[in-house]
């Protein structure tokens, strides 16, 4: 007999509360952005607060306002991380991936230095100390800002030049406004051939502060068929969309300023 | 001419951290004496064997690590020595050389080392210790000083705590009473504190404040007299707690106030436990839980910032 | 209950028989939203305020209902329905009565049904066949016992963050690492009831 | 979303990829009370996974006669019928085990793995690749209580499963066995787990960009 | 009188430190160097454009930079002689500067002059535009223009004019010796200022390690109206001017606001020289007091003309003693290392100081022990060791909300910590990022902003060379000339 009892028990628990529940949504209804609901579908739904969020609604209203990274949920796996994507509409960035470059290669060897420098290790407050720690006025000074912008771990600093994992850049843009000296710029990924120097001084100026300075001297604007490389004030420039990455210019430039990634 | 350009301010005050750490070490030299002549070479070893842990495990971990070895700041063998001197000369070696290992390893370098820890390592591993082996730490671990007397065998007494009656207020000050290394003769520790404050190493706020407030909160809610509260505050380990390890730098509060609070309230913590906890020692614990609560205090202190308050400045 | 009982109870249910630190009931909230002070107060009062209500409602369903009836198995089953239920009453109560309390409050209600402390708290009243005050003073003590622990949790995380922790103990690990270095501080406090 | 997985694989997946315990961190509730001994940890585990893989099967059988907006308490009740008949069991058969994990068997209910695996698997996946999963996650669960239940009964009293391991002279470190020493031990073996998986990973990126 | 100061602060001077002593009692004495390089950037605000071809003859006080808007002064040459050259040199900040160089002919043909007459009786209306033609800039090392500074918008009302007599700076002692010996000039110019602006009072506040300073300063304000000496303890940065107003008036400059905001105008003893000359002999700004000292064999005090060059300066004073590792122009706490001696001196150049090796060797980082030093230290209240850890992560709106845009520079704190950590430079950094990006945001809401996707695009594949990257300048905060 008493398989009823629990049975009537749980059956009125269920409809009481069922009930009071209806009723009380109706009553207090309020309306909410449809597209914290579609996330919402896609987390692990545990309410487990791994993420850091109170629980997955919080998670979801976090990520729709922006302020929570698509793949914060660790239950909901890769595929809700994508899924959250596609709702959010954070689609594959049109056009061609952008990565970040180094237009330059003053490591220690190669670019003089002015002065022994050894104070704060940031590059914005040497460059504003007479100049900056290197005699060239466009050099990476190789103190790291832009290594402490980068929030993916993407760039390195090694021998006082930075170096930019290109799997690991999302092209954010962060470390290219934290340089003060403009070496980092976002170029497509498949523009791999490279002016690696921005020296706009004389030739005789460049070449006495820099080993592998760029003189502007256009062999490798003659050597071009495509007419993908323009000189202008001081350093050649190769446009992304005319080069076909033939290397040409790189093996006839005197400076072995023009890289292929 | 090739000259060197740095940064302003092109000049500093001569203490470093490393001074500041020798500092304390000198200043902790004369409890280390009296508590080596008390109890003659045991506590010598443990004192040697906690040391040489701490130092040997900081350099291990910042090899593996690959960090820059930093072990010539003293930082280790302070936290070495400070251990040392708070366990009872009957310890064991592997039980000091396991508690330096756990304070400089899983207190301090795993929080990422110098200045990120946010419990005193010391402290934390006393308790890690208390509470593994209550047998070696507890109290009926401390043996009457012998001051090398030779054949007088060491007998467990009863503590200056459990017992007040036992011992004249001299006997406590000159450290003849039981009790841990460190923790036995409240002139040395004197005499350290006055170095500390003299050289400005610490200030002398949580010290006074956190002893004073120990015997007000005795008077108030253990009641019976100034005497027995003033033996109450200068008996167990209060005095050396005070001056040496609730005044860590990286773990105490950084503003006066907020000093002052948590001296105050480290106090309050210890009566409760010796009145009515089952630990007759509750120093450990009051510091520690102070520790906990420091980044609370300090960052619910108000900040007085030049040019945020006198509004009426502005229209006078 | 005396004034001098409940107050000796409170202090055994905040300090020495901590929810979290000797207990381990809602270690997974503890741990996930403990990053910010603020996320913290307002997780501890929302788990206050559940908890209390919680507690009086699964004592009057165990009394009333499951012992007159010989259910008592059913206990769990009832009162799991009793705190997804109430909970989602108080949300929506909360979402429309006040936004502001619902925006600092509300969001960690769903979070809570899932929360072991809540459960818990409703089971060991059960268990020690506490009187209906003593079962609703354990809930907002365990409650203020569990707010003190996640508070003090989440201002040793705000220190933490300047910290140089190497990179295989960033998160979680050190959480953990740190609460087993606050509840070894909170051994102090055994025996003070 | 659930693409055809290998059975296999969706079992291998619980016990490494996404251990429950050390990678996902869910259901840490009894991972830290309950590891104070190998055997208390053991029966943890396979209570859960009983509880899991039953659960699992129950709501993928039931998953397309659920309407959405009730799923959570659906699935809630449907685990609580297990956990409570999981209770009476080890009340009747093993009162011992019982006692020693008390509160914690009823607590199963509230569990985060199992209230995971059943809203992200089996909700939407047939009975037997949620039974897979729901074994894989119960085993590694279980697995990761007894691997940290040895070491703190090991360490904590020197015998593992109850048989004397270190020898008489061994003074056991008693705080392992204690609260404080659950946190310190599980956030370590998380540390050190995430060493380990880094180091492998590492390892298998220098052997592909060799190979590329 | 008691003395008055202002909360927290630093004592950098114990006896060990005292840079001072080597220079206190050495009697100015008048340097001409037979060429100096006058460089057109000499002070916030625009630079001047040199009007003044190779080849030109100049006699001094001769305009040879016209000045660019309100925010400019213009430049005179401090010799008489033959311009050698109109090229650019290296700026102690970024980039570099237009400069013109005069070869001397030891003529000193003054340019004609036409003085105001007596302080008391000048036209009020025209000391300002006077102060203005004859280049003054703050002389205390931030060199800002003072005729800019006279002026206040409308509405705001004045009431005390502070003149800082402090100089907290180690090592210098130019202020001292100008105090001792030109004190009625520095109160004529008070006056005249005073008069300007029709200002009730004028405060001299002077620390009390200079107590003749003191007693020279009051006997010259015998019997001048409205005008009083103000002694004030030694501490750094006394001589920083929110600290000063909070020493002298007990009034603080609210945040962000400019000093008039508390009805107070600070000038430094030296401006008010500068302006006395100008004001009673029409003469414009050609020459400073500059001390020099550390390494040299005869640390003196000179009267060097604006524009004279170091390695000649430090040549008049006996040469190095020592091989130097580093040279500094002002004092120890905020002076600025110069990469070698050719560089001139500037209107700011209160003092060069020469270090040997092991003075210039600094110390590596180590982490930070929380000892609380440097929030001891903090003029302003601030918590330096945490905008560090912010700074340090180039997290900038982190550390705004700290307060870092309060921070006066002063380096109080790093010269406190035991652990040697670049605290001020690193608000430095956080601070010109900060106005850089304020004004980069200011100037792209100016204009029209262009469409949605337009600025989008625009963003990323724009050059990103033409986007003008303001660099962090020093004390010249023009534009940075590295980029095309």
């Amino acid at each position: 007999m008493t398989i009823l009892y629990a049975g009537i028990l749980l059956g009125a628990l269920g409809i009481i509360f069922g009930a009071v529940l209806t009723f009380a949504s109706k009553k207090f209804h309020v309306e909410v952005d449809e597209r914290v609901a579609q996330v919402r579908e896609c987390l692990g739904g545990a309410n487990c607060g791994a993420c850091g969020y109170p629980g997955c609604d919080g998670f979801a209203a976090a990520v729709v306002a922006g302020e929570a990274p698509v793949n914060g949920c660790a239950p909901a796996g890769e595929k809700g991380a994508k899924a959250i994507g596609k709702i959010m509409g954070q689609e594959a960035v049109i056009g061609e991936k952008l990565v970040c470059r180094v237009l330059c290669q003053g490591s220690a060897g190669i670019a003089k230095d002015r002065y022994q420098y050894d104070g704060y290790q940031s590059c914005s407050t040497a460059a504003g100390l007479a100049g900056g720690p290197k005699d060239c006025r466009f050099a990476c000074l190789g103190l790291g800002d832009c290594m402490d912008k980068c929030a993916f771990g993407a760039i390195t600093m090694e021998n006082g030049l930075c170096k930019v994992d290109p799997d690991k850049c999302t092209a954010c843009g962060a470390c290219v406004k934290a340089c003060p000296r403009n070496v980092l710029k976002l170029l497509p990924v498949s523009a791999s051939v490279i002016v690696r120097c921005r020296n706009s001084d004389t030739a005789r100026v460049a070449r006495a502060v820099c080993m592998d300075a760029c003189i502007g001297c256009g062999r490798c604007k003659k050597e071009c068929q495509n007419d993908a490389i323009t000189v202008e004030n001081g350093f050649a420039r190769i446009d992304p969309e005319k080069c076909t990455r033939c290397g040409a210019c790189a093996a006839v430039c005197p400076c072995k300023c023009i890289t292929i990634e | 001419m090739s000259l060197r350009i740095s940064t302003a301010p092109h000049m500093h005050n001569p203490l470093t951290t490393s001074r500041l750490m020798q500092n304390v070490c000198i200043a902790l030299m004369p409890t280390v004496l009296v508590g080596v002549y008390a109890f003659g070479f045991p506590a010598l070893m443990v004192l040697a064997v906690s040391v040489a842990s701490a130092v040997v495990s900081e350099f291990l971990w910042q090899k593996i690590a690959h960090q820059p070895v930093r072990v010539n700041d003293f930082s280790a063998i302070l936290t070495g020595l400070i251990l040392g001197l708070n366990l009872p000369s009957t310890a064991p070696w592997w039980m000091a050389m396991v508690g330096s290992a756990f304070a400089i390893i899983v207190v301090k370098q795993l929080f990422g080392g110098l200045g990120d820890n946010f419990l005193n390592p010391a402290l934390a591993a006393r308790a890690v210790l208390l509470a593994s082996w209550p047998v070696h730490m507890a109290a009926s671990a401390y043996v009457k000083p012998t001051f090398f007397e030779a054949g007088v065998d060491a007998v467990s007494a009863a503590t200056p705590l459990s017992s007040p009656g036992s011992y004249t207020l001299m006997q406590r000050l000159l450290g003849q009473i039981p009790g841990t290394i460190g923790e036995v003769s409240k002139i040395a520790i004197l005499i350290g504190f006055l170095f500390l404050v003299c050289t400005s190493t610490i200030s002398w706020r949580i010290p006074v404040v956190m002893v004073g407030s120990v015997y007000v909160f005795t008077l108030l809610i253990v009641g019976g007299g100034f005497e027995s509260a003033l033996i109450a505050t200068l008996s167990g380990g209060v005095l050396f707690g005070a001056v040496f390890m609730a005044t860590d730098y990286v773990t105490s509060p950084i503003r006066p106030v907020a000093q002052i609070i948590y001296a105050a309230l480290i106090g309050l913590i210890i009566v409760l436990i010796r009145q009515f906890g089952n630990y007759p020692e509750g120093v450990t614990y009051g510091i520690l839980l102070m520790n906990i609560a420091t980044p609370l205090i300090d960052r619910f202190l108000p900040q007085k910032i030049y040019g945020y308050q006198k509004k009426e400045a502005k229209k006078a | 209950m005396s004034i001098t009982e409940i107050l000796l109870f409170m202090v055994s249910c905040i300090l020495t028989n901590n929810f979290i630190f000797s207990r381990f009931l809602g270690c997974c909230p503890f741990l996930g939203v403990s990053s910010k002070v603020e996320t913290s107060v307002s997780m501890g009062l929302a788990v206050t305020f559940v908890m209390t209500i919680a507690s009086l409602f699964c004592w009057l369903i165990y009394n009333l209902l499951l012992i007159p009836l010989n259910l008592t198995y059913m206990s769990t089953i009832s009162f799991i329905l009793v705190i997804a239920a109430l909970v989602q009453f108080v949300e929506m109560f909360l979402k429309k009565s006040s936004p502001t309390l619902y925006s600092a409050l509300g969001i960690y209600l769903p979070l809570i049904t899932t929360n072991c402390a809540v459960l818990g708290v409703a089971t060991l009243n059960m268990n020690n066949a506490y009187g209906l005050l003593q079962s609703v003073l354990n809930g907002t003590f365990s409650a203020l016992g569990f707010l003190l622990a996640i508070v003090l949790m989440a201002g040793v995380r705000e220190r933490l963050e300047s910290s140089k922790i190497p990179a295989c103990m960033k998160g979680f690990p050190i959480t953990l690492v740190s609460a087993g270095l606050m509840a070894v501080a909170f051994m102090g406090f055994q025996g003070l009831v | 979303m659930s693409e055809k997985k290998s059975l296999g694989k969706v079992f291998f997946n619980g016990i490494i990829p996404e251990n429950p315990t050390f990678r996902l961190v869910l259901g840490t509730c009894p991972t830290l009370a309950v590891t104070s001994s190998a055997l208390n940890g053991l029966g943890m585990g396979a209570a859960a996974t009983f509880v899991l893989v039953c659960s699992n099967i129950a709501i993928s059988l039931l998953r397309k006669f659920i309407p959405d907006q009730v799923r959570i308490p659906a699935f809630i009740v449907v685990i609580c019928t297990f956990v409570t008949m999981v209770q009476l069991l080890m009340q009747a058969f093993l009162p011992s085990l019982y006692e020693s994990l008390g509160i914690f068997i009823p607590l199963i209910v509230v569990n985060c793995i199992i209230l995971a695996r059943a809203e992200a698997f089996a909700s939407k996946n047939p009975p037997l690749a949620s039974a897979c999963d729901g074994l894989g996650m119960g085993i590694g669960f279980t697995l990761a209580l007894t691997l940290i239940g040895s070491i703190r009964e090991l360490i904590g009293s020197g015998s593992i499963f109850g048989q004397n391991v270190l020898g008489a002279s061994y003074e056991p470190m008693l705080l392992i066995v204690l609260a404080s020493g659950g946190f310190l031990t599980f956030g370590l073996l998380l540390g050190v787990f995430n060493l380990i998986v880094k180091k492998i990973e590492k390892k298998n990126a220098a052997k592909e960009a060799q190979a590329a | 009188m008691l003395t008055k100061t202002f909360k927290r602060g630093v004592h950098p001077l114990h006896n060990m430190h005292e840079g001072k002593s080597a220079t206190r009692d050495l009697p100015v004495r008048e340097y001409v160097s037979d060429t100096v390089v006058i460089s057109m950037a000499m002070n916030i605000g625009a630079p001047a454009k040199p009007c003044v071809k190779k080849g030109d003859h100049v006699d001094i006080g001769q305009v040879i930079g016209e000045a660019q808007g309100f925010m400019s002064v213009p430049v005179h040459a401090s010799v008489s002689g033959e311009v050698v050259a109109v090229d650019s040199i290296p700026s102690l900040g970024a980039g570099n500067v237009q400069a013109v160089t005069i070869k001397n002919d030891f003529a000193d043909t003054w340019v004609e002059l036409h003085p105001l007459g007596n302080v008391e009786q000048v036209d009020p209306k025209a000391v300002i535009p006077a102060i203005q033609a004859a280049g003054i800039t703050g002389m205390g090392g931030a060199s800002f223009p003072t005729h800019v500074k006279l002026t206040f918008r409308e509405g705001a009302t004045c009431d005390t004019i502070v003149v800082n007599g402090a100089e907290c700076e180690t090592h210098l002692t130019a202020d001292y010796r100008l105090m001792l010996e030109h004190s009625t000039r520095i109160v004529d110019g008070l006056r005249a200022v005073m008069r300007a602006l029709n200002v009730p009072k004028g405060i001299i506040g002077i620390e009390d390690n200079k107590p003749e300073a003191i007693v020279a300063m009051e006997q010259a304000c015998q019997g001048r109206a409205g005008v009083s000496v103000q002694p004030l303890k030694t501490k750094y940065p006394q001589g920083g001017e929110k600290q000063l107003i909070e020493a002298i008036t007990g009034r603080q400059v609210p945040s962000g606001g400019l000093p008039i905001a508390a009805h107070v105008v600070v000038l430094n003893v030296g401006t008010c020289a500068a302006i006395a000359d100008a004001v009673i002999d029409g003469k414009p700004l050609i020459q400073r007091i500059c001390t020099v000292t550390g390494c040299v064999r005869k640390p003196s005090n000179l009267m060097v003309r604006i524009g004279t060059i170091t390695e000649d300066i430090i040549g008049e004073c006996g040469g190095y003693s020592e091989t130097p590792g580093k040279i500094v122009f002002g004092g120890m706490m905020t002076g600025i290392a110069i990469p070698n001696d050719q560089m001139p001196v500037f209107k700011s150049s209160n003092g060069i100081v020469v270090l040997n090796e092991k003075q210039a060797k600094s110390k590596d980082e180590s982490p930070c022990i929380h000892c609380g030093r440097c929030v001891a230290a903090c003029p302003i209240g601030l918590n330096p060791y945490q905008i560090k850890v912010a700074a340090d992560k180039s997290d900038f709106a982190a550390a705004e909300k700290l307060h870092v845009m309060d921070c006066i520079l002063c380096g109080s704190c790093a010269y406190q910590c035991p652990s040697r950590r670049w605290l001020t430079p690193s608000f430095k950094f956080c601070k010109d990022h900060i106005t850089a990006e304020a004004k980069a945001k200011a100037a792209a809401s100016k204009p029209q902003p262009p469409s949605g996707d337009a600025a989008r695009n625009a963003a990323t594949s724009k050059d990103v060379d033409s986007m003008g990257k303001q660099s962090a300048g020093h004390a010249s905060k023009q534009k940075g000339g590295a980029t095309k």
